[in-house]
């Protein structure tokens, strides 16, 4: 089991009792005391949510995070990086230019949603090749918002 | 009894909506909900006697747009709108055409809105009537003369919109020179949030507590003052938790609040019902803020220890009913606390969380109260706040309410989002929020982003996700259209992007 | 506050054991539940800190076997046991077992319990204290003297088993000749029901209403008389609605109820809560009937008047806690409604339903609580008592919280099988009880079977199935396991049996 | 639509919503007011909700009514009848014997459950032609209890 980029091993003296699978509902127990968590997910990417927390668990097999890190390196240090929007909203403002350069983590759009206004920050650095959006335009979850190479 | 109204016309959306419902179906009055296309399948819309499309998703064109709502109303024979709290609660003009076109508004006169609408003049209007105010501007902040006449105020200090609310349109400066710079910030976002730019300038008092008190009047004078809230939980300038009583106030302390309060409402012809912010100081002094001429989010608190319904009764005296003794001499009793559930991550700056809501289990039992504008598998649609549910205790004294507050919360499950239940549940034992001692600084100084998960916790999450590997667990097995298998593709993307090396952590 | 126990075992099952741990939790006392094979999967195991299975689904064999509660307590190291309300909680033999295991029994003394558990010495005792008693025997009844002298108990009379209880063992009796016939009956019944065959008679006062006292003391000498009860709407002698305070009664009845509950409790050397019992003729004299001690199934009523927790207190005072004066001289507040949700058929003699519950809405918002033993597809035990959950209401008066009710029931929706549910709709328009003008005779007089539903409801009915075959809606869809399509398999069995020309309809 | 012997025209005027389909739950809305309703069944046979009151309907289609009729015709006037437990509980009387002749109505065995004894009675008069059941025995709800001819 891995937590970021950490090996976790699960719990020990804890019984699990599944009170819903539908909803993934569990409650925890080690004779002491009790506790209720959640867990969503599929195949190898779960989501546990324990007091409220959600907490992402990769239960994955050893070929499964090869090719995981493989693909990680990849994004990092090559090629270019597609911004996109994380969440639905109106673009309020775009606050870099095509050919800019920017350094990891300048903000480059801000998307409002949700009564928020909320910076999308640049993931590394490198030049803006192409901007998709202009301030006024409403985004759907996952649009394109820029590319850096 | 006769009802009030024969159908009431409910101009809101969310848990607002359905508590106003609910009064409306013991008061016998039928009720009308409205809609934008984003929550055609929303509850509030499933509660009504009836339901009647406004427009699209973006608020500005639905719950903001002011003939929409008329329209619809007309079109379903309604008596009276109410409009809940936001949206279109405070604004005068809209309140102005709800009694043009012969209906009835359930909040105070349309006068009364525009004059306290104005924070601004609503300020010089308190130092009148002889209430303190917090030190600062009583005019508008003009471009040119930024740098001007600030030395009385004392820094930091608050921008302001004088037609704001909610914390939008606020921007703290630590020094005079700042002002011009934030000056601009601040207009923008306020004439985007109001149509209104206009700007003012207050002391920041802090360490501070933000304490309001509940106002009641109906149309033949009589006012009801109903205790007191401590809303000091906040994180952007938004409250997160909110109490009453006060904890810590002396007897001298609360009585000035409701004289105070009083006062305020004094200034304008005042009816229905209203709450009188203050902020108090580390000496217990206290200082006008604002009055919002409106029904709060926090309201139940106030009926949790007086045992009255605010709703029932803005809808009766909007009617014309006369408020009883029972009302005007309410004694509260025990202790009441209110924690507001959203769809925000508390671990990176409490940022709205778009999705569903996957499973949603809300605790029962003994003084608790839950008022819910969602539940299980629940779209939330991005446009409007994240507001999920109210979860509500009452209990003799403020060390049993804690207690019974940590049981309701050990009990409340919601999939899906992250929300801020990781915050409360760290809340409810955090010593100072325990000890009543606590200001509008906590979240900003005890929480921050919150402490990193447990070693405990970490093995317990991987222990369920091992086992719900093997048990073949799925988000939400053999449903074709699962939405609570959104989420997950949700989080899966935020967990790729927080893989990549130098992506930034908020 | 220190915890008053460290870890306690809840010998009970259903709401009961939910709500006995609610009130550890807020304690912070660790709990135990205790479960049959028939509840492994139950909502108090799953709500337990720990869980001790006690043996088969047969009750006498796991929630009425002493010595499997105490083995199961101390495998868990408990140090005290709550036995709810039913099963043992007034089995004197058990609460004297308990303390000689060296833990804490949650209850009065053994010795209070076996003085009030045997009916007819009660009976004396509260005539020796000067309490009116209802007209009858204060001796058994013997086989051969049952003609005797019964000439002055008058008739009609009821049979009554002196270790009786949840009306088992109760026959009515029209003349002295039908005794002897009906004691035979009644004999096998008691004797079945609690190992104890005595039976005795008391003249059966109707119409009449059963109103009775809350009491809670500590262990030192201190008693709190927390108002009364009125638990007239009955089927079979028990009881289905509560409410406080009694509708009607003066403040000298009130009073009166009050000064007799402290003498019967004067009795005995009493801590701890238990209920005195009467039955209110029609010119509001009282009558002592009973003293149970233990928990009330519909003790919530008066928690929620007086705003006491009355289990935490229970804990608390059996840990030699004093009760502090805001209990002792606890104010009552508004009025308060419970109504008990059964799984039982109210047009068939509210005959208990076996089968699964399928969906499973609750009520919320403001002044509304539910104590729940199960939720959505919750399997229904054949062995024990069919209460699914208890519903409760609080508002500033009867009118108000009668529509409160009307609204909550509005709000409930049960599926699988057929509950009390459609009785309470009816009830909350009854002309009688929305005018507080009812007696236990109300069931039996004005509901009997029920009316036949209306030929809207039908139109709905076959609109609702119409849809639902077009849409293609199946009781489960996607669930192999589907406990939610048993209920309808019974239904269909059902159907066909009543189809059957001839076949009885009861 | 058909709800016991009678047809019902299913109500004109009223919309229905779809609250909540997994569980059958519907809202109707004659647009002045509105009321919750459940919904279980498949095929032609449902179990209505409404007001708390579960209410059986049939919707049938012309064949399905007349070989169902068929069917309660044969069973009401011909052959043997099997007695079933239509709950689960302990038999704790058994008040006929076989040969006896038994009317209509009359009780047979009583069967303790939940706590409430539940007497069965004869569905149509007949002779007591075998008794599977004694007291004190448990049973599941479905099993033979005795069979009358």
């Amino acid at each position: 089991m891995r937590i970021g980029d950490r090996s976790v091993t699960p719990a020990a003296g804890w019984t699990l009792t599944w009170l819903d699978r539908e909803h993934g509902v569990v409650r925890l127990s080690d004779g002491r005391r009790s506790r209720l968590a959640l867990v969503e997910g599929v195949g190898a990417e779960w989501v546990v949510t324990i007091d409220g927390r959600r907490i992402e668990v990769a239960a994955t097999t050893w070929r499964e995070r090869v090719l995981a890190d493989a693909d990680v390196a990849a994004r990092a240090h090559g090629g270019p990086i597609e911004v996109k929007a994380t969440l639905p909203g109106l673009v309020v403002a775009v606050t870099t230019t095509e050919g800019a350069e920017v350094g990891e983590g300048d903000a480059l759009v801000t998307i409002e949603a949700m009564k928020m206004q909320n910076e999308v920050r640049a993931p590394r650095s490198g030049r803006v090749a192409h901007v998709a959006v202009a301030a006024g335009q409403p985004v759907a979850a996952g649009a394109l918002l820029l590319r850096i190479e | 009894m006769q009802p009030p109204f024969r159908r009431l016309l409910v101009a809101n959306r969310g848990e607002i909506a359905l508590r106003v419902m609910r009064a409306c179906g013991e008061l016998g009055i039928e009720t009308v909900a409205v809609y934008s296309d984003a929550d055609a399948g929303a509850l509030h819309v499933a509660a009504a006697d009836r339901a009647e499309r406004i427009g699209p998703p973006a608020a500005a064109e639905s719950y903001l747009s002011a003939d929409a709502i008329l329209a619809a109303a007309d079109r379903a024979g309604a008596e009276a709108i109410h409009p809940g709290y936001g949206f279109l609660s405070e604004n005068a003009d809209f309140a102005r055409a709800v009694v043009a076109a012969g209906l009835t508004f359930v909040g105070p006169p349309a006068a009364t809105l525009a004059a306290l609408g104005d924070k601004l003049a609503a300020r010089r209007s308190a130092a009148g009537a002889g209430v303190p105010i917090v030190p600062g501007l009583t005019v508008p902040l003009d471009d040119g003369e930024a740098a001007l006449d600030l030395a009385d105020v004392g820094f930091p200090a608050l921008l302001k919109a004088a037609a704001g609310g909610g914390g939008r349109g606020m921007r703290r400066v630590d020094r005079p020179e700042d002002v011009a710079p934030a000056l601009a910030a601040a207009r923008r976002e306020a004439g985007a949030a109001f149509g209104d730019a206009t700007i003012y300038l207050e002391r920041l008092l802090a360490p501070a507590r933000h304490v309001e008190v509940q106002l009641l009047g109906d149309r033949h004078g009589n006012l009801a003052v109903l205790g007191e809230r401590d809303c000091s939980v906040q994180r952007r300038h938004q409250k997160l938790v909110e109490e009453s009583p006060a904890p810590g106030l002396t007897a001298a302390q609360r009585d000035a609040l409701a004289d105070s309060a009083r006062r305020v409402a004094g200034t304008v012809q005042f009816d229905n019902a209203a709450t009188v912010e203050f902020l108090l100081d580390g000496g217990g002094n206290h200082y006008f803020l604002e009055m919002n001429t409106r029904l709060q989010v926090e309201h139940g608190v106030t009926e949790l220890v007086t045992g009255l319904d605010l709703v029932a009764w803005q809808i009766r005296v909007a009617a014309g009913e006369r408020l009883p003794e029972a009302v005007l001499h309410a004694e509260p009793r025990g202790h009441a606390i209110e924690v507001r559930l959203y769809a925000e991550d508390p671990h990176h700056d409490f940022r709205p969380v778009p999705g569903s809501v996957g499973a949603w289990r809300m605790p029962g039992g003994p003084g608790v109260r839950v008022d819910a504008g969602v539940g299980a598998d629940t779209m939330l649609p991005s446009e409007y706040d994240p507001l999920l549910a109210k979860l509500l205790v009452h209990d003799v004294d403020r060390p049993a309410a804690v207690a019974r507050l940590r049981r309701a919360l050990d009990e409340t499950l919601i999939g899906g989002v992250q929300t801020d239940l990781s915050f409360l549940h760290w809340l409810v034992d955090e010593p100072g929020f325990v000890a009543g001692a606590y200001d509008t600084d906590l979240v900003a100084d005890r929480w921050a982003d919150g402490p990193p998960v447990s070693a405990e916790d970490e093995a317990l999450a991987a222990l369920v996700a091992a086992e719900a590997r093997l048990a073949g667990i799925s988000s939400s097995p053999g449903r074709a259209d699962a939405p609570a298998a959104r989420p997950w593709a949700e989080a899966a993307r935020r967990a790729a992007l927080r893989e990549r090396p130098g992506a930034p952590r908020r």
